[in-house]
């Protein structure tokens, strides 16, 4: 279980003049799901960007199992093993759920332009197989309804989870989540907790988790950074956390 | 030298001038307008028809031309661009390519074919600056076109209206939730674009001389100021339609006249490519 | 039929089948011949299609008023083919097969009538006038029959009066990169090579058609200071050099096409134009005495109250009159190989607007012979005055 | 339903194949017929780039000068078998898209825009300039016919099947693509390359695919153009021309490849049917209002006509289950 | 002061609202709540003129707001701050407080003491009072569309899911800055997920379920109400 599967060290990146992250380090062990948290603005989805190298670090480094990231453009860190959500939903609106999950495997499928234009056999099989893949990942979170629905017209619970699927089906060692739950209410987000816990245990992930709904984070994180103007300000269990009076000034307010 | 490089400027004051309507419409709607040239084009042969077939002096002509050139502009966006809100932008380009056409054709059932000669603003000698000769009606021009551009510039920037202007282009649905009516900006947005094109058609028209084809080159030029200077800035069109006169002028001149053309969109691309939002633009990133 | 390899003329043997019986061909009935003609009526070049083909039209419906010839009228069927070879060649397709014309007729644009040359001469259809000034319909021969002066011709011919006329010791060319710029050089070239004086030419200055800045072109030959400039190339470009040459005070002596021999120039250069030389090879259209010329002046104006008759108009009455000579002397033989018999018989022919066209079966460069008009633009008014006879290369 | 559409598409194979046999057409339409098909070729490869590659390119008909360029050359020198002027300007092509492709790289919307307008009027220019390679202003005239295995193509019909079965091609292959990875990553770069690009699209490689192949299509449709007219001039190959190609698909159908066919015939044969009207410029005027119209009623596309009545004719059984997704191909 | 009754909306073939009647008192805070997709947001948007309505009628201060154009309902001082934001990315934090006070550019006396006002319910926002707001973090920007549309003057706030997306301590001071606006007078009609905390400010409740208002009353009776616990506040 103590394996280091990522280990930033250190890392910065401002913007102009503001230091959005700054010289923050942290470790994440294999198996476990490590919550990020801190105020808005305070650099968590700046941290997410960096590791997957749409911004570059002015410092420090990130390393993923026993890879240098920052010497891997955006579209390699999958290959690496990172797969991430995004915020602000970003699906391929114009295709279909299982399209979208077939996209997500990109890097997986296995033939070259030619071989697709003339369509061999190698083709249909991998494509084949693709698709009894991503039909598998969207039973599993159980929108295989929507298998043959646009993305761009699906409520937003739906979509969030489309996107989460399409980050699992690469089979990813890392998945970084940033607020899956946002604009779901409890009851989904309960609903998602367990899908979270499941998918975790039955592709053997390791999950980095932004987010801001706390019954969430304190119910499935094993452990939680807290972040402020850039800066690292705590890290711990969830129960260590809740009582830190820092994070509590900071983030959390008086009561829970 | 010297000389080159003025006639540049002076060449580059009619490109910007010309970019300033097209500027206007894409950054509230993002939309090219294919078709500005030739609005530039029509206007001006009204102000043309007005002047020799009813004998109004000059400025009286100009004048009714504005006049007139906003309620094409009002036509336009009520007759064509209004009925295409909501579908893709790339529609609304392709309808302002239908309205070369209309606006081509038309021009010359109406006005004919034949090139005429158009009018100064400013008919006076040219002023001889030791090896520099300068037409004062240029110089006109390009204070013109400097002035328009600082107009445009605080009206975006510190008017209610031009800020409305710009808020529609960024989200239609939450600048209506700001209580902006989006169709009174666009409808504003091509009428002011409109009268852009006719007073750069009209002080445009001595120098390429009126007929049909007058804004063919100008059009592409000043569409390629926009884009070298930053499509999304006042500024840059107008830098951008200097630096090209200038630069194109000196290439003739010092290099070769056959393949200036090449090596202006050349050179163009090549700014692209180290600047990618022209040199004045402002580079936006979409945040995740 | 539409299974004929490109490179035979089935339709050529339907025509001579249609001669045999009734010694007409296609096209021609006892009361109406139709005629064909393919240029740009539309888009950007529409500025030189639309006049030239109101000037065919003022002329055909002056005969067809007169009762047509031998009684018959003529049909002008106009296809726009937008400066577009491609087109060109369809829509000359349509007019031979489907409108089944007996002759084409003022044909425009040099891509279109380039395009359409080889079809043409396959099937061998009767084709009088080209307006561009591209030198291989001089050499096409048979059913081609060029009445506009080439550019090379007229290069030469120039490039002669500079040289013997002018004593001129250096020469600037500025030209249009298409043919009429072009052709025009190897005419200048050409001649000056065989006279041995190739280095009079100090600068060869090209713009583009679309041009609207001339102020490098013009720093260029005054670079050179030169004694003559000579600007080859149509439309505003022209005025655009002079004004900018004025403007520049570069005042060397400017000579230029006949493309530009009319009022529109004057009407755009105004002062900048006086004095230019320009080539002629129809009279003086601007000049009230000139019978002919008002002639077609006024029957223009006829048809077409609201254009001005430019010399694309006359480009269009020139080809009417030239094809329409051709019929008189066609009379009823109206095949096509008899009306090219007849065409061939024009010898120095000078009734129309146009002077001493000459055809034979292996001479068709149209006119031959131009003259030297001087622009003038003074207290007078604008006009231009004849300043030599009508000359050669030879002469 | 995999049944029904192939009859359809039988059905509309065999239409298209009878057509020149059964109506004795005139040489003339059957010209204008090439070369709309010859446009369609340009409009699927088109298609791939702008459509489903979200890549504008306004210098597009630089590339079927290109093409044609060529193979007038390799023609008139060497008169070799079609298929290697077909693929040699294909070849060429798709390393000119390469070289465009670059600055794609970079640019966005406007900017891309004009970067490839440049690149168009460039070669405008550079075909009027480089007399040696393309004759210049006069062009190149008396182009062989094509001609493979022994049978030339020397006329109108025989092109027709030529043309036809490069279209089949386009067709084929095109769909092939979207249906493949490529096609997946081609969409998804243009529906959220910051999305496409966290799962593994490398966005410069896609970028570059899609104008290299829509380059290739192109320069054969050139190669077509070149053997079909036996001749090529400059000024064929213009702005208007590259404006054109954007309008055929946008009026057709963006991202649908029956789009871009509908689309290449309407653009090059409706206009010359409208100039049968007796007016001075009305079918230049038309053309223009129709293109207004087909935006304004059609903002997908005429496809779209065909979707809709199918829609009315099946009814509404499938409304209720909501936004369905049909295979959009 | 704001009543609905019998609201009918269609998006093409979606029936997104089927009926819905409720009525919002002057001076009161009242909440809808509802899972994703029930028709809250639709709600919102019909009442300001975004979306139209297929039937029913929409009250404000006694006159029919159903066939008024946005910019019309928003000059009645009906107000809207949408659902995600939606705030202008490319305009920086104060043009963006600017041009939420357009629907009454005509009366603006100094605008500047307009900025004071909202920037002391928002001091995060004056100290990025330049920045180009498409590069504010997501809680910035939330802050920054209820302060846009605080610029407004409204005399009804409608709120569409303000709390999305920030952190916990931020969702206390939204709704006590919702709290704070609705005791200086302004009427608030207020959307969430976040049930809990949401009816804890309200006057009273109403529950939307798939077009249908099912559920409603005061906070008291629907935060007591068992099947509300169950499926909304996740007790
Ligand atoms: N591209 C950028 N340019 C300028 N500033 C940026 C950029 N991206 C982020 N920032 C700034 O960096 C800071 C951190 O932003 P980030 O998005 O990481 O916050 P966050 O912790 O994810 O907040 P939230 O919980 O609200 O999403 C913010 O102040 C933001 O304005
Ligand atoms: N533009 C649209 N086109 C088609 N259907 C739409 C559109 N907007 C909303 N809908 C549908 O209308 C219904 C109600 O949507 P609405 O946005 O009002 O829900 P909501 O209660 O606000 O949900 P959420 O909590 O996700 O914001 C949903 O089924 C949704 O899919
Ligand atoms: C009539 C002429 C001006 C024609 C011109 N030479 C052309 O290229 O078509
Ligand atoms: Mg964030
Ligand atoms: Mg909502």
């Amino acid at each position: 279980m103590n394996e280091t599967i990522l280990k930033a060290d250190n890392i910065s990146i401002s913007f102009g003049g503001l230091k959005a992250v700054d010289s923050v380090s942290f470790e994440i062990q294999k198996g476990e799901i490590m919550g990020l948290i801190g105020p808005n603005g305070a650099g968590k989805t700046t941290i997410f960007n960096l590791i997957t190298q749409f911004y570059k670090l002015d410092e420090g480094s990130i390393c993923f199992l026993g890879n240098d990231l920052s010497k891997f453009k955006p579209h390699q860190i999958i290959e690496k093993g990172v797969a991430r959500t995004f915020q602000n939903v970003e699906l391929f609106k114009s295709m279909t759920v299982l399209e979208n999950l077939l996209v997500g495997q990109h890097s997986e499928i296995n033939y070259n332009i030619f071989q697709g234009v003339i369509r061999t056999k190698k083709v249909k099989e991998e494509e084949q197989i693709a698709i009894e893949r991503a039909m598998e990942v969207l039973k599993i979170l159980e929108i295989e309804d929507y298998a043959y629905f646009y993305a761009g017209h699906l409520p937003y619970g739906v979509q969030k989870l489309v996107e989460l699927g399409r980050a699992l089906v690469s089979g990813p060692k890392l998945i970084i989540l940033d607020e899956p739950a946002a604009g779901m209410n409890d009851t989904e987000t309960k609903e998602f907790a367990k899908k979270i816990r499941f998918v975790k245990e039955k592709f053997g992930l390791t999950i980095l988790l932004i987010e801001h709904d706390m019954s969430l984070v304190m119910s499935i994180c094993n452990r939680i950074m807290v972040l402020n103007f850039g800066k690292k300000i705590a890290e711990g269990t969830p129960e260590e956390i809740s009582s830190n009076s820092e994070v509590i000034k900071a983030y959390l307010g008086e009561e829970v | 030298m010297s000389q080159v490089i003025v006639s540049g400027l002076i060449t580059g004051s009619l490109y910007a001038l010309a970019a300033l309507g097209l500027v206007l419409i894409f950054k509230t709607s993002d939309i090219v307008n294919f078709a500005q040239g030739e609005m530039a084009m029509f206007n001006t042969f009204i102000a043309y028809t007005l002047m020799t077939k009813l004998g109004m002096p000059y400025l009286l002509a100009f004048v009714l031309t504005i006049i007139f050139a906003a309620i094409m502009g009002y036509l336009v966006q009520r007759i064509v661009i209004r009925p295409l809100f909501g579908s893709p932008l790339i529609s609304s380009m392709i309808a302002t390519l239908g309205l070369i056409m209309i606006l081509n054709g038309l021009a010359g059932n109406l006005f004919g074919f034949e090139t005429k000669n158009f009018p100064k603003m400013l008919n006076k000698n040219n002023i001889v600056i030791g090896s520099i000769s300068i037409d004062p009606n240029s110089l006109l021009i390009i204070l013109i076109t400097i002035g328009i551009m600082f107009v445009l510039f605080y009206y975006f920037k510190y008017a209610m209206k031009g800020l409305a202007i710009r808020a529609v282009a960024q989200d239609p649905e939450a600048a209506k939730l700001m209580g902006i009516s989006i169709d009174k900006v666009t409808m504003s947005t091509w009428m002011m674009s409109s009268i852009l094109s006719a007073i750069a058609g009209m002080l445009i028209a001595p120098t390429t001389f009126l007929d049909i084809n007058m804004m063919a080159d100008v059009h592409l030029k000043s569409f390629s100021s926009a884009v070298l200077g930053g499509f999304n800035t006042f500024l840059g069109p107008v830098a951008g339609g200097f630096i090209l006169g200038v630069v194109e002028n000196l290439f003739g001149r010092y290099a070769s006249l056959e393949w200036k053309t090449v090596f202006v969109f050349a050179l163009i691309v090549i700014m692209l490519v180290v600047k990618p939002n022209g040199i004045f633009g402002k580079e936006y990133r979409k945040k995740v | 039929g539409n299974n004929e390899k490109d490179t035979t003329a089935e339709n050529k043997g339907k025509d001579e089948s249609n001669v045999e019986e009734v010694k007409l061909a296609q096209g021609v009935t006892d009361d109406t011949i139709k005629i064909g003609t393919i240029g740009p009526t539309s888009g950007p070049i529409a500025m030189v299609g639309i006049p030239m083909l109101h000037g065919m039209e003022a002329y055909f419906n002056m005969i067809n008023e007169q009762g047509g010839i031998n009684g018959r009228k003529i049909e002008l069927v106009a296809k726009d083919d937008e400066f577009k070879a491609d087109l060109a060649l369809q829509k000359a397709e349509e007019l031979v097969e489907k409108d089944k014309v007996f002759a084409i007729v003022g044909q425009l644009g040099t891509p279109g009538c380039l395009g359409t040359l080889d079809y043409f001469q396959e099937i061998d259809i009767p084709c009088i006038y080209q307006g561009t000034g591209v030198s291989v319909f001089a050499q096409a021969k048979g059913n081609y029959f060029p009445v506009q002066p080439n550019y090379t011709f007229e290069g030469s011919l120039i490039a002669k009066y500079a040289v013997s006329d002018l004593n001129a010791k250096s020469v600037v060319l500025i030209y249009g990169n298409d043919d009429s710029g072009k052709e025009g050089m190897v005419g200048i070239k050409e001649y000056l090579k065989e006279q041995g004086k190739e280095d009079l030419l100090k600068e060869e200055i090209a713009f583009n058609l679309e041009d609207v800045d001339f102020s490098a072109h013009i720093q260029k030959a005054k670079a050179q200071n030169p004694d003559v400039v000579i600007v080859l190339g149509y439309q505003k470009a022209v005025p655009g050099i002079l004004l900018e040459a004025k403007k520049q005070g570069l005042e060397s002596q400017f000579m230029t096409s006949y493309i530009n021999a009319d009022v529109t120039m004057l009407d755009l250069a105004k002062e900048a134009a006086n004095g230019v030389l320009v080539t002629a090879w129809v009279p003086d259209i601007t000049d009230a005495n000139n019978e002919s010329a008002k002639q077609y002046i006024e029957t223009f104006l006829k048809y077409y109250p609201d254009e001005t008759p430019n010399a694309f108009g006359v480009a269009g009455w020139v080809a009417a009159e030239t094809f329409v000579e051709g019929l008189k002397r066609a009379e009823n033989n109206l095949s096509w190989e008899g009306f090219i018999q007849a065409m061939e018989t024009f010898d120095g022919w000078s009734d129309g607007i146009a002077k001493g066209i000459t055809y034979t079966p292996d001479r068709r460069n149209g006119v031959e012979k131009m003259y030297f008009m001087k622009a003038v633009y003074d207290s007078n008014g604008p006009r231009y005055e004849t300043v030599t006879d009508f000359m050669g290369l030879d002469d | 339903m995999k049944g029904k559409i192939d009859i359809k598409k039988l059905i509309v194979l065999i239409v298209v194949i009878a057509f020149p046999l059964i109506f004795d057409l005139p040489r003339s339409t059957m010209t204008l017929l090439d070369l709309a098909g010859i446009w369609v070729i340009v409009a699927i490869g088109y298609n791939l780039l702008l459509g489903f590659g979200g890549q504008i390119s306004l210098g597009h008909a630089a590339f079927v000068g290109i093409g044609a360029y060529i193979t007038a050359n390799i023609a008139i020198n060497y008169n070799p078998p079609l298929i290697v002027g077909v693929l040699l300007a294909g070849v060429v092509n798709g390393l000119l898209g390469l070289v465009l492709g670059l600055p794609a790289l970079r640019l966005e919307g406007n900017y891309l825009a004009i970067a490839t307008l440049g690149f168009g009027v460039a070669f405008q220019h550079i075909f009027m300039e480089w007399e040696s390679f393309t004759g210049g202003f006069s062009g190149i005239r008396n182009i062989p016919p094509a001609h493979i295995f022994g049978f030339t193509f020397d006329n109108r019909v025989s092109m027709y099947y030529l043309i036809f079965i490069f279209i089949l091609l386009a067709i084929i292959i095109s769909k092939n693509i979207l249906r493949s990875k490529t096609g997946r990553a081609l969409i998804a770069m243009r529906d959220s390359s910051i999305a496409a690009s966290s799962i593994g699209v490398d966005i410069a490689k896609y970028k570059t695919t899609a104008f290299v192949l829509s380059a290739i299509f192109a320069g054969v449709a050139g190669s077509l153009y070149a053997y079909l007219m036996k001749q090529v001039y400059p000024n064929s190959f213009d702005t208007a021309m590259s404006l054109n190609i954007l309008a055929m698909i946008v009026i057709g159908g963006i991202a649908s490849i029956e789009g871009s066919i509908v689309g290449a015939l309407f653009i090059t044969i409706i206009p010359q049917l409208l100039k049968n009207i007796p007016v001075q410029n009305a079918s230049f005027i038309l053309t223009g209002v129709l293109l207004i119209l087909s935006v304004m009623y059609f903002p997908f596309g005429l496809v779209q006509v065909y979707h809709n009545i199918v829609k009315k004719i099946k009814g509404s059984s499938n409304d209720k289950k909501g936004e369905v997704a049909t295979n959009n191909e | 002061m704001l009543k609905i009754s019998d609201l009918k909306v269609n998006y093409g073939y979606v029936k997104a609202l089927k009926g819905v009647s409720l009525e919002v008192k002057e001076g009161s805070i009242v909440t809808i709540l509802g899972a994703n997709g029930a028709g809250k947001s639709t709600t919102l948007k019909s009442i300001s003129g975004i979306v139209p309505a297929t039937e029913g009628e929409i009250e404000f201060m006694g006159q029919s707001i159903k066939k008024l154009s946005p910019e019309e309902i928003v000059s009645l001082g009906v107000v809207q701050c949408p659902e995600g934001r939606r705030i202008f990315p490319q305009f920086s934090v104060e043009e963006n407080l600017r041009i939420g006070a357009f629907g009454r550019r005509k009366n603006i006396k100094n605008i500047n003491d307009d900025y004071e006002r909202v920037y002391d319910y928002f001091p995060k926002l004056k100290e990025r009072k330049d920045q180009v707001a498409g590069t504010l973090s997501g809680g910035e920007q939330q802050m920054l569309a209820i302060a846009r549309g605080l610029m407004a003057n409204p005399k009804i706030f409608l709120l569409d899911e303000p709390s999305l997306g920030l952190a916990p301590i931020v969702v206390k001071e939204i709704f006590g800055i919702i709290e704070d606006i609705n005791k200086a007078g302004v009427t608030i009609l207020l959307v969430e997920q976040n049930a809990f905390q949401a009816s804890k400010i309200a006057d009273y409740v109403y529950v939307i379920e798939t077009g249908n208002i099912v559920i409603s009353g005061t906070k008291e009776e629907v935060i007591s109400n068992e099947n509300i616990k169950k499926s909304y506040l996740g007790a």
